[in-house]
């Protein structure tokens, strides 16, 4: 890991937000135009900052840049090649899982600093979503990380370099996908956000100036992390027949954002007590039931 | 904002009012939005209320004089005192420790989140306004009210302008009889079509804010780009090619519909807000099979082979399924209205609905009563059946999850003019 | 640099701080947090002996993780006992639930 | 990380979560509290890297996120005045806690200061998760079942406990 992959994982997140806006604006349907992002990002930034008339003003002050700080969290665990790994940490999986968690906190901060009853409502409705969650996306870590004997994200990739864990473990791919747009706060899962039927944008409805630019950014970011994990964990990763390796990934993590995002658009968003239902009643025994088999699956193939 | 698509003015819309900075109306705004708007919206700096730029253009020639200029709002004016953005009152404050009042459903004491979805939302109408008091996500009790116009089912001097068209055909007609004059027959066929491609676009208005508030981004798509089809009919009886492109815009609402009969539709809506009261009429009563629909009497649609459209499970998948039936069954109406105009001649028939004096139409939320006043006074007005569908807005809002709850008040349709 | 006797002062600083929040506060709750910090104050002295005294006693790394299994679930009951209580006598302040004195 | 790394770690972020776990009892606002306490937490596991064990410390981020709002969650719903807008003192003898606790912590670090440890020092970034995991499938199989049929009973009974009508369905 050289000295300048932080940097490296700063400049991804820069371009990679900007790359899904586009991909964003393609799947709505819209002519993408990345030049506008840019000139509206900066636009906003000339916005005085909001002020909120709540007692815990500084917590909705704090919640962008914790948002921020956990998404570049989340994607600085994302190996990209051979050559890059991201920040390489011996248990890797764990800490984008800890990242993710740190999500959860941040949205409270924002919905309750912001104090108005919609925000907070929100707010609530985000933390009884993650709490249903959690145990799935830690087990799914732990039950893909099976086959290659290590929690390092890069080991993984390596492991998958005959077939892509999709192909192996299919019921983890399916209990990873709900969790994880769920935690990315992406569309048919978007509670806490929910434009419209929470006021504006739900929790981070009350954002204007730099802040408002924080929390997109952060958003896109939290999704660029998502999708990349995806890939690395799910879909083989850098490996690929013909294209070099960090195409590969770079192909593969555009495709898998599309995805989320076109599912986004096609669901009408799901009620949150069913959502809490499924995580508890289904998800959470369903992960503990993966890492069995993901046990068994590593025993027959991988020893 | 029915009729015209905001990207085509170079506009996108914007989930909140909050992070508006243009907001479209389509006529004057009236006193106590304007309040509203001014008090609440004006933090950000560069909002212009543009009132009056898109005003459908059919007032004047089709329909003789024009009734009452820019509606004299007189609404309560909403007590600004307890508005969304006043501090959070969940905060209040308890000298005792203990916390008081009745225990909620699993028997532990909570304090209430009252609030109010306030009259400028991305879901609902402009106007429109609902008084929540939330216990936990679960709504406690709910109050519908319309902030432009006060007023109740009983005759009143302003018409709803969220369906101008209806009124002004209700309150022509009403004139025509008190004075015994027939309309021309090319008249009446144009005015059956304009009323029917009225409802069509006023039911694809209601689908779009109904899938703004399930958060489903396909169908609120969908819906607009049939509402773009639509509009351009709205107008005036189009010239003879009016019909081919009428065919277009049905493609497109059939689009929709497919959409609404769907499973992902029913998931959100079936089973929800069921209501059976004998006083609601239009759509939300033919959903309960309850009402009638007074277009059956009327010899000219008869004519056209009119059949209305009744569902049996009064709940919001009902509502909704009645409603994407009409708006589909309007535009074949108006298609075969418009040949009949072109064809016919002379004199129409005078005795199409004689019901001493009273003209009577079916608008898009129910029928609409039309007394001709005085010689040289205004008109009056009655809606029957909006104040029940107010108050079984509010009903069915109780014991559902707030996400759930917005959805069943928006499937009642209520127009922020006429709801009490 | 650092050495094991300025971790163990953290530590025990840290676990004066959880006492601190354990006697001094009336609600529950804030009692339970006052147990948090002094479990995660147990957890640091281990990390410190595992760091400066013996590294190979991979059993005080296990340990670590029972102490912050047992936080969860510490945790979890007070939260349970909060709701009972809650629900019959409307408030969680642990003056008022003064019933077994004698 | 060599020493000075870990000095350079080990002190402001020390001395940042003394801070925030003494700010959990003085502020009034039972939201900050729950946060400052998931601070507090969230420094301590940095700590926790800091002195190479890189496992437990990522662990115990992960766990302290959701359970501090879980704390916070509650004390909203459950305390008079989640807000904190009364500035209700809600502590008891406080002074004698504060005693208390003074001496407390002064015995504690008079003991740690005062017996001479053993100086084995571990090499910076000795591999942890293996040994660890070693560990709990080897010598300490036993236990882990015990803490995971512990967390199983735990998760039965606080819903018991909690149920409307108690453990006896009157």
């Amino acid at each position: 890991m050289s000295d300048f992959a932080p940097l490296a994982v700063m400049l991804i997140a820069g371009f990679g937000a900007l790359a899904l806006a586009c991909v964003e604006q393609v799947v709505a349907g819209a002519r993408p135009s990345p030049v506008r992002i840019a000139r509206d990002a900066v636009l906003s930034l000339r916005e005085p900052i909001a002020r909120p008339q709540s007692y815990d003003g500084w917590l909705f002050h704090l919640a962008p840049a914790l948002l921020l700080l956990s998404a570049i969290a989340a994607l600085a665990m994302v190996p990209w090649a051979p050559g890059f790994r991201g920040i390489e940490v011996e248990s890797g999986a764990i800490v984008f899982a800890a990242a993710l968690a740190y999500v959860t906190p941040a949205v409270f901060m924002a919905g309750w600093g912001s104090g108005r009853p919609l925000a907070v409502v929100g707010a609530f409705r985000f933390l009884a979503l993650m709490l249903g969650y959690a145990m799935p996306i830690a087990m799914i870590t732990t039950a893909v990380a099976a086959p290659a004997g290590s929690l390092a994200p890069a080991a993984i990739v390596e492991v998958q370099h005959a077939v892509p864990m999709a192909l192996v473990q299919p019921y983890s791919l399916a209990l990873w996908l709900p969790a994880v747009m769920a935690v990315a706060l992406l569309a048919p899962f978007d509670v806490a956000t929910a434009p419209g039927e929470l006021g504006g944008a739900g929790v981070f409805s009350r954002y204007t100036g730099l802040e408002a630019a924080l929390v997109a950014l952060a958003r896109r970011v939290l999704l660029l992390a998502v999708a990349g994990m995806t890939a690395a964990l799910f879909l083989g990763g850098w490996h690929g027949p013909l294209l070099p390796d960090a195409l590969w990934m770079a192909l593969k993590t555009l495709a898998v954002g599309a995805g989320l995002l076109w599912a986004g658009r096609v669901f009408p968003r799901v009620e949150n007590d069913r959502l809490v239902a499924f995580a508890w009643t289904f998800a959470v025994p369903a992960s503990i039931g993966a890492i069995a088999l993901a046990g068994l699956t590593t025993l027959l193939f991988y020893r | 904002m029915a009729g015209h698509d905001p990207a085509g003015l170079g506009l996108t819309p914007v989930a909140g009012a909050e992070a508006a900075e243009v907001l479209l109306a389509s006529s004057e705004v009236p006193e106590p939005l304007a309040s509203f708007v001014a008090g609440e919206l004006a933090r950000s700096p560069g909002l212009q209320v543009v009132g009056g730029m898109v005003d459908l253009p059919l007032r004047g020639r089709l329909l003789g004089d024009v009734v009452g200029g820019s509606p004299a709002a007189q609404g309560e004016d909403p007590h600004a005192g307890h508005d969304m953005h006043g501090g959070h009152d969940m905060h209040g404050g308890h000298d005792m420790m203990a916390i008081v009042g009745e225990p909620s459903a699993d028997g532990l004491v909570m304090e209430p989140i009252d609030f109010r979805f306030g009259p400028v939302t991305g879901v609902l109408p402009g106007g429109l306004a609902i008084e929540v008091s939330l216990d936990g996500d679960v709504v406690a009790s709910a109050r519908v009210r319309a902030l432009l116009r006060g007023g109740v089912d009983g005759p009143r001097d302003q018409p709803d302008l969220l369906t101008p068209i209806a009124w002004q055909v209700a309150v022509a007609v009403a004139a025509e009889r008190s004075e015994g004059a027939a309309p021309p027959a090319r008249l009446q066929w144009e005015r059956v079509a304009a009323v029917e491609i009225e409802r069509s676009l006023s039911h694809l208005a209601w689908l779009r804010s109904l899938s703004r508030s399930l958060g489903w981004a396909q169908l609120v798509a969908l819906a607009q780009r049939a509402i773009i089809a639509v509009a351009p009919h709205a107008g005036l009886p189009a010239p003879p090619e009016g019909g081919a492109s009428l065919a277009a815009a049905e493609a497109a609402v059939t689009r929709v519909r497919r959409l609404v009969e769907g499973r992902r539709f029913a998931a959100r809506t079936r089973g929800r807000g069921v209501n059976a009261d004998g006083a609601l009429a239009g759509p939300n009563a033919r959903a309960a099979a309850l009402g009638v629909d007074t277009r059956e009497e009327d010899p000219l649609y008869r004519e056209l082979g009119f059949k209305a459209v009744i569902e049996e499970a009064g709940d919001a998948r009902a509502r909704s399924l009645a409603r994407i039936f009409e708006a589909q069954a309007s535009l074949g109406l108006a298609r075969l209205a418009l040949e009949r105009a072109r064809s016919a001649a002379g004199a129409g028939t005078l005795e199409a609905f004689a019901t001493g004096g009273v003209a009577c139409v079916e608008g898009p939320r129910g029928p609409l009563l039309a007394v001709p006043g005085a010689p040289g006074g205004a008109a009056r007005f009655a809606a029957p059946g909006t104040e029940a569908a107010r108050t079984a807005a509010g009903a069915a809002m109780v014991g559902l999850e707030w996400s759930a709850a917005l959805v069943v008040a928006t499937s009642f349709d209520l127009s922020p003019w006429v709801v009490a | 640099m650092i050495s094991l006797p300025v971790v163990l002062g953290f530590a025990a600083v840290l676990f004066a701080i959880g006492a601190y929040g354990v006697l001094g506060q009336t609600n529950a709750i804030m009692v339970i947090m006052g147990v948090e910090l002094m479990l995660g104050a147990t957890m640091l002295n281990i990390v410190g002996f595992l760091r400066y005294a013996h590294p190979d006693a991979t059993s005080g790394a296990f340990f670590v993780l029972i102490v912050m299994t047992l936080m969860a679930l510490e945790a979890t009951i007070g939260f349970g006992l909060v709701i009972a209580t809650f629900r019959t006598r409307r408030t969680a302040e642990i003056d008022d639930l003064t019933d077994l004195k004698g | 990380m060599n020493d000075v790394a870990v000095a350079l770690v080990f002190w402001p972020v020390g001395a940042l979560m003394l801070l925030t776990a003494l700010y959990v009892f003085i502020t009034s606002s039972m939201a900050r509290a729950g946060l400052l306490l998931l601070a507090a937490l969230a420094l301590e596991s940095i700590l926790f890297i800091a002195l190479a064990s890189e496992y437990l410390g990522t662990l115990m981020l992960l766990m302290m996120s959701a359970e501090m709002v879980i704390m916070v969650f509650f004390m909203v719903m459950f305390m008079p005045d989640p807000g904190g807008l009364m500035g209700m003192d809600m502590t008891h003898d406080k002074r004698r806690s504060i005693a208390a606790a003074v001496v407390l912590s002064v015995a504690l670090s008079a003991v740690a200061v005062a017996t001479d440890w053993p100086a084995r020092v571990l090499p910076p970034d000795a591999p942890d998760v293996r040994a660890l995991g070693f560990e709990i499938m080897g010598r300490s199989m036993f236990s882990f079942l015990f803490a995971a049929t512990a967390i199983l009973f735990t998760m039965v009974g606080g819903i018991l406990v909690a149920k409307q009508g108690g453990r006896y369905a009157r």
